[in-house]
């Protein structure tokens, strides 16, 4: 029997541990009873390094070829080799949580370098320093609403459009805190704010808006909207991902209570939905946030340290009166965003989020001019992705635009969605081809 | 002083790397440069600027404030810090899995299969009938397992109202119960430091959805009653669920499927090596049994044979939804699936062997207490008369990490200790010298430390009274 | 005490990582193993066998130990140290690359393609006609280069036995020139630093098959009478050598080839900031001009228009034969390749006046005088009456690498630094302090620094008095 | 314009350092006279990171992907990910030179243990941190030879049967020394030591012999070839590779006065050639050693240390009495190797090079079973490679298999060479088909 790799045990050593320890062999010391004891097998054959990584890269092997159009929360843009290069540096990913932050202050000042950051594209006082995703970030807000607001209610407002994914989470999380998730319409990709205004009231808890929305309109009535949320005390939750925040209006300028959100947008490739939960909010919720925070200090010398902090809001202190369940995060994640956004600098977050409005409002009005497809550019502006109205079913559209090699959404029987970064706006000619060969 | 090199520190200065913004921002006027109405853009935006080479001596020199398994040893009791092997990450990073989640699941065929053998190794490993690979981690798993058993209930027209815990178990199945709407009912040790079988009769019933369970427990020790234990539960209507955190002691010997859990979750970035950096990602599948398979979460991933495609992504009939926006952490779960190749049933097996021995071997070594046993992987040393959280910074000073402190609650002034597999006995002979060392260190000693870290004793409770939480907040103090 | 992290030591014990040897060898009975007779074999074998993760945690703990320019400024003069982009190992890791050299020129046109447009680069970039790539480094360039000039004269029938170097080259001249069986006529420095151009007029006839020269020098200095020097030596029938260990300095603002040189060398690991970690792999590539492209080594690359293949590899047709044994250091050019096409024309020019820049700027902030001017991107300071390798211990108190000292020997206790481009002003500044705070400590801290290092001053004389090569040698004092 | 991007510069600070210097811009600082100042264009595109990276990748992807049976002096072996991982930490690849040992003490240690390796593989008890490859250190040797050996001579015998790269290199390095290369015959693929004893004498300051040879024959008659080169006083230079010498006779036991070779053999995957030239060499050369030597020494404290030593056998000290010209070397490859063989360990090492030995047989027998093929096993030991004589023109053969996606050398007009190691086994039954369709 071979044994574990990574066990560093040669035959002399384990045989002086068992005597050390006083056993004759490993079994010895396994107290479990015959009865639940296995003695079966898995049947997982041990390969070697080099056979998985063969194996792994022949089945990924399998996977199409293709340009992919595709955003609606998931984003690729391209991540400088420095940010490999720095985030794998063993003491940063075969890390843990700084439960010593006298031998962890690397990691530290990053994610507080990351909260920073968080701050400044959100205004908002408080950022944590990562929730799983987008959508558990929107659930958590849910159930910080339901601890903050003193609403008789219990509904969460959310807009009709919005990502399946995230509707579903949110469910999840509100129904063990007894909120229903409620929504309210849109009016041509973004929010019909008189609808709102009209739907708001007592019962609800919490008002949640996007910006882009999931379409890739960029959301024209944030003011308004903050003010809805405030004259009937809900908590206004915003959408957005950290590109996006580089130039769109400020949430906390527009009353924004908690923002969440996609930060993965920065530092990851496409990952098949692996994404970093970007959640930032204003200064009086600071006892009830949920996830770790990373606080500046001092030590015995005086000197600033940094530390985590505000732990009594976390589960392994306050167990079922935590704020949040969560306890291993995406924190490397994060250090990959915030050494995104480090090597970018404003200029470059700007420029890239530029880039985002420019490249989707010239291949939509491409798309657009074809006939067969009319692409909704005109009427509002759009960050990065945008809808397609499509005179042909759009599931056999992107059926055949598959078979030439792209990769899009399809969001309505005849509408399809599109998204370009600098990933794929090489291709973009290229798709608005194929759009025309098979409208 | 041995790895301080010619440092970054200038006299009269700030001693530590200064943060990014402190070596210059720039603000750029987002008005003009977008091309959106100003209506609809912010007014400007202002954040350091460094250069790469600037970037790259930063996050080096941070890095090199940082301990790491890689590092030496990192013995926290129940986090399961054992070796990142390297080669999972260059499999990870094939730009062929750098796909969108919302791909066709004909186009992804590739993904598909490597992630529905990655369901079938985990079923295997935990001897359960269905795996989802969705929960971005153990917490998530434990929501996910809840829920799952929360419909069960529903759909048997089953109200109940109470998730039973033992009160050694970890904080996250505490709140993952709360958030899942049930009330929690706290188990109180027994005697031996395992489940005390008559209380839990006593609490269970028909209110109980569920009794979450580690085994072996927080300390390393199997509860040996878990027949006993499943059928009073069963024999309630209640569940019973695994808590995976300590599945590395198991492995090979004991599958919580054959101790009659109903569901259970893998921490696949303890058990199975995926790296954590800082902190996370990890990922949380969830097992279930036959029974429960209709309730796993959507997407879930099957094999088809309809000679179409071989693998296809749908909703269980009735699913609970999501608890990840998309299919969770794809990029741990690759490196799961090669870690498991890697060792394979014989490699797995020895792993929890050499994790148990190295435990034993250990707490031979050291001069402290430890109440309970037989333990496994993981033992809970006391402190005794001494503060368990001193010791730990009294350890910094020799150079290692120290375990966990101060849980759980039933050892006093806890050492929660775990080597895992991935020491040498020379390291656990450091490891044990650290620890008496540290431990027969006087009071005064303990106070001081550590003075050989990159920061001297930090006050956690200032922090935590006087809290500045970006570097927009510093100097407000 | 900044970096120092609880750290890997044990009291009593060794202070530093220990060797691989010392935490444990086994010893392999050969005969046994092997499959073939015993006498084609060794008895056996002995080596460390450490385990993956005592290996990881070996090399992160050496590697912690060392200094890098990812640590800080490494202002060695003539090295030019200068940032490392990290995408360049990324475009080199490419599999497609790793071919054999041995494969037929149609089966590798990837490869061929890219080298014959890194040729082109680099003969824009210094004037030259031709490019072979094959110099594994600046000094085999050199060589290369000699043999050219040799093979040339030998063509010419024209026997010649003498290279010119001024004093101020760097040792590789030297030794390359006695390689490849010539005299050496060593120019002294003029009065400014440059060349005589008297005395070289008097070095120079019908002997001499090259000057070798550097431009600007050693010390930053530009031969401003170039054309002057290279009609002396063209005159009399000798050839020009530029070492271009020094083309940093000059990237867009003069090239070789316009200056009279006929042959070149380009330091890759300098110029195109390709990383030579611990002292190299570097790559020396060698430019020529049009009369001497049929000599240059074998295989040389070139286009083709036949239509069968893109490019092909042949034998120039009075081919010096090789100095490689294959193609040289392919890992090296690809990244010199990747540097060279990110900077394009202005970022190269921008290298060049930042690299100008920093030195000038450097040398305004530091006490030590700099006897000779105007330079470029070095300068060579001097320590005056003070030892300028004391001074260097010195700096490394205050938490950087020194320059070059004692080198090149015009300079009495020369400093001769070259801070690159790639440092920023507070760098530099910081750099400075360095400098005039070592330069202004009394005799007594120079002796006793560093304190602050790894290990502290090591007696390099006794080392070599007692050499000890390996660790089988050690204990045998 | 704009500029590097490696150089951290604002403008501002650009400006300010400007006026530090006293002038308005960089180009005053440029002391060029007009007549040789450049003000062209080299016409070269700055690109993106991105782009280079898909340049590159779309070039290299032009190569064919064929399964090389390639060796004659440079082998692939798979390297574990764990060297890439440890031998890319920025401290090891952006460091230089030692020449302040007390803040390099991390690389000096790991190129001591690296001579130390090989110090144990050859059995010599010197061997320097690196020459470029086997070909430079061969011709390295010869001027050792040179220097030490005070025979009238100046002949450097070398096999007939030697790689042709060798030869011109090393005849390069003989002409400054004024040294003539002259061979000596071979037997069947090893050493014709009858013919060879009757052509050494007085005028052969160095006698090189290879083991395995360049066809991969095992040397059967080192032990004469040290007893033919002792008694006339040659110096005896030996090549070999890092991996076969696991297993191979020690070199200072048949009497190699140098060894010389390829330690690329770990730690490099297949990389156009590059390598890392193996020089180790009797104790009493010491002072005569090409390259740099790292040595144990103490500091201040008397704690052990490392240190560059010798450093006066190097150009930068002695200058044209040199031992040398070599400076920048291959450090960072030599690190690689020793973390390759650190990482296999004695097993490992044995049991890689063993694999060698069987496969190379497993291969060569099934090559000679078929008909038009002829594989020279039964005669002589193979480690790696072997020769295949064929009867159609070895050329078409050779071209053959490359249509069917196998490359093998081609080193005769009716011989073939094939190279075996654990990376191509795989493929081997595919080769043989191969070989079956196209004899
Ligand atoms: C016993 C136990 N259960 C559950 C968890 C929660 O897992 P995760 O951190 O992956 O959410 C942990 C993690 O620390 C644990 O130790
Ligand atoms: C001026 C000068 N010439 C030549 C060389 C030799 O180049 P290499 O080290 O690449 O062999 C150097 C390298 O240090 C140098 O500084």
């Amino acid at each position: 029997m071979s044994g574990s790799p990574y066990a560093p045990h040669t035959p002399a050593e384990t045989a002086a541990m068992l005597d050390a320890v006083g056993v004759d062999d490993e079994e010895e010391l396994f107290d479990i009873p015959e009865e639940v004891a296995f003695d079966g097998e898995f049947g997982i054959e041990p390969r070697t390094e080099r056979e998985i990584r063969a194996e792994c890269a022949r089945l990924l092997a399998r996977n199409d070829d293709l340009t992919e159009f595709l955003g609606r929360g998931h984003y690729g843009h391209y991540v400088p080799s420095v940010v490999d290069h720095l985030a794998d540096r063993a003491e940063f990913i075969t890390s843990y949580t700084q439960y010593q932050p006298e031998i962890t202050q690397g990691f530290l000042q990053a994610l507080f370098e990351y909260q920073s950051m968080l701050v400044e594209l959100t205004g908002l006082s408080i950022a944590n320093c990562s929730m799983y995703d987008a959508a558990t970030a929107l659930a958590e807000s849910a159930t910080l609403a339901d601890r903050v607001r003193s609403t008789t209610g219990d509904v969460v407002l959310v807009p009709e459009q919005l990502r399946e994914g995230k509707r579903e989470v949110l469910t999840n999380y509100c129904d063990g805190a007894d909120l229903t998730v409620e929504t309210y319409p849109m009016d041509d990709g973004i929010v019909d704010v008189d609808a709102l205004a009209e739907r708001a009231g007592e019962d609800v808890v919490m008002i949640y808006a996007e910006n882009p929305t999931v379409r890739g309109c960029i959301e024209e009535h944030l003011t308004a909207i903050g003010e809805v949320a405030d004259e009937t005390d809900a908590l206004f939750t915003l959408g957005s991902d950290v590109v996006a925040l580089s130039v769109l209006q400020e949430p906390a300028s527009v009353g924004a209570d908690v923002v969440v959100g996609e930060a993965g947008a920065l530092g990851m490739p496409p990952a098949y939905g692996m994404g970093l939960g970007l959640f930032a909010c204003a200064e009086e919720f600071l006892r009830q946030v949920p996830g770790r925070l990373v606080g500046a200090g001092e030590d015995a010398e005086g000197t600033r340290a940094y530390t985590l902090t505000l732990q009594t809001r976390e589960q392994h202190i306050r167990k079922e009166r935590a704020t949040s369940n969560i306890c291993t995060n995406q924190a490397w994640v994060a250090l990959r965003a915030a050494i995104h956004a480090a090597t970018l600098g404003p200029d470059g977050l700007v420029d890239l989020a530029n880039d985002c409005v420019r490249e989707a409002e010239t291949i939509a009005a491409a798309i657009d001019d074809l006939s067969g497809a009319s692409a909704p550019v005109h009427d509002r502006h759009h960050f990065r992705e945008f809808a397609v109205r499509t005179d042909q079913p759009a599931a056999a559209i992107a059926g055949d635009l598959e078979r030439k090699g792209f990769a899009v959404h399809v969001i309505g029987e005849h509408l399809l969605q599109v998204c370009v970064t600098e990933l794929n706006a090489g291709e973009a000619d290229a798709l608005v081809e194929a759009f025309s060969e098979v409208l | 002083m041995i790895y301080d090199q010619a440092s970054y520190t200038r006299e009269g200065e700030d001693r530590h790397e200064p943060l990014l913004s402190e070596k210059g921002q720039k603000t750029v006027d987002v008005e003009e440069a977008s091309p959106l109405p100003d209506a609809l853009t912010r007014d400007e935006l202002t954040l350091p600027n460094p250069s790469e080479p600037e970037v790259a001596r930063h996050y080096t020199r941070l890095s090199q404030m940082n301990w790491a398994i890689d590092s030496g040893p990192y013995p926290l009791g129940s986090c399961t810090m054992k070796y990142n092997p390297k080669f999972i990450e260059d499999v990870a990073a094939d730009p062929n899995g750098a796909v969108h989640p919302d791909r066709s699941d004909r186009s992804v065929q590739g993904t598909l299969e490597l992630l529905a053998g990655l369901q079938e190794y985990l079923a295997a490993i935990g001897g359960m009938d269905a795996v989802t690979l969705q929960p971005p981690a153990g917490a998530a798993g434990e929501f996910t397992g809840i829920l799952i058993a929360k419909a069960y209930h529903e759909k048997q027209g089953n109200d109940r109202s109470e998730v039973v815990i033992p009160a050694s178990a970890h904080g996250t199945n505490f709140a993952t119960a709360a958030m899942a709407g049930y009330d929690v009912v706290e188990l109180p040790s027994g005697e031996d430091g395992r489940v005390d079988v008559e209380a839990l009769d006593a609490a269970v019933g028909e209110d109980t959805a569920a009794l979450m369970l580690t085994n072996p427990n927080t300390v390393g020790l199997f509860e040996r009653d878990i027949a006993e234990i499943a059928d009073i539960v069963h024999d309630a209507g209640g569940l019973l669920y695994y808590d995976g955190a300590n599945l590395n002691a198991l492995l090979g010997r004991g599958r919580p499927g054959d101790m009659g859990f109903d569901v259970m979750h893998y921490n696949v970035h303890k058990t199975f090596a995926t790296p954590h950096g800082g902190g996370g990602p990890g990922a949380g599948p969830v097992g279930v049994v036959e029974e429960l398979a209709e309730f796993l979460p959507t997407p879930h991933i099957r094999e088809v044979n309809d000679g179409k495609i071989g693998y296809e992504t749908y909703e269980p009939e009735h699913s609970i939804g999501k608890v990840h926006g998309f299919a969770g952490n794809w990029l741990v779960l690759i490196k799961t699936y090669a870690y498991i190749a890697r060792l394979g049933d014989a490699g797995l097996s020895d792993a929890a062997a050499k994790a148990v021995l190295n435990a034993n071997y250990l707490a031979e070594q050291i001069d402290l207490e430890i109440p309970h046993g037989p333990f496994h992987h993981e033992f809970g040393a006391t402190a005794g008369d001494r503060d368990a959280a001193d010791v730990a910074k009294g350890m910094l000073e020799y150079g290692v990490h120290p375990p966990t402190t101060k849980w759980p609650e039933m050892v006093p002034e806890a050492m929660l200790t775990e080597p895992t597999e991935a020491e040498s006995q020379a390291s656990l002979d450091h490891l044990a010298s650290a620890f008496n060392r540290a431990y027969a260190d006087d009071d005064e000693a303990l106070a001081a430390a550590p003075t050989r870290t990159t920061a001297r004793r930090i006050d956690q409770a200032d922090a935590a009274r006087n809290p500045r939480l970006s570097w927009q907040a510093l100097g407000e103090r």
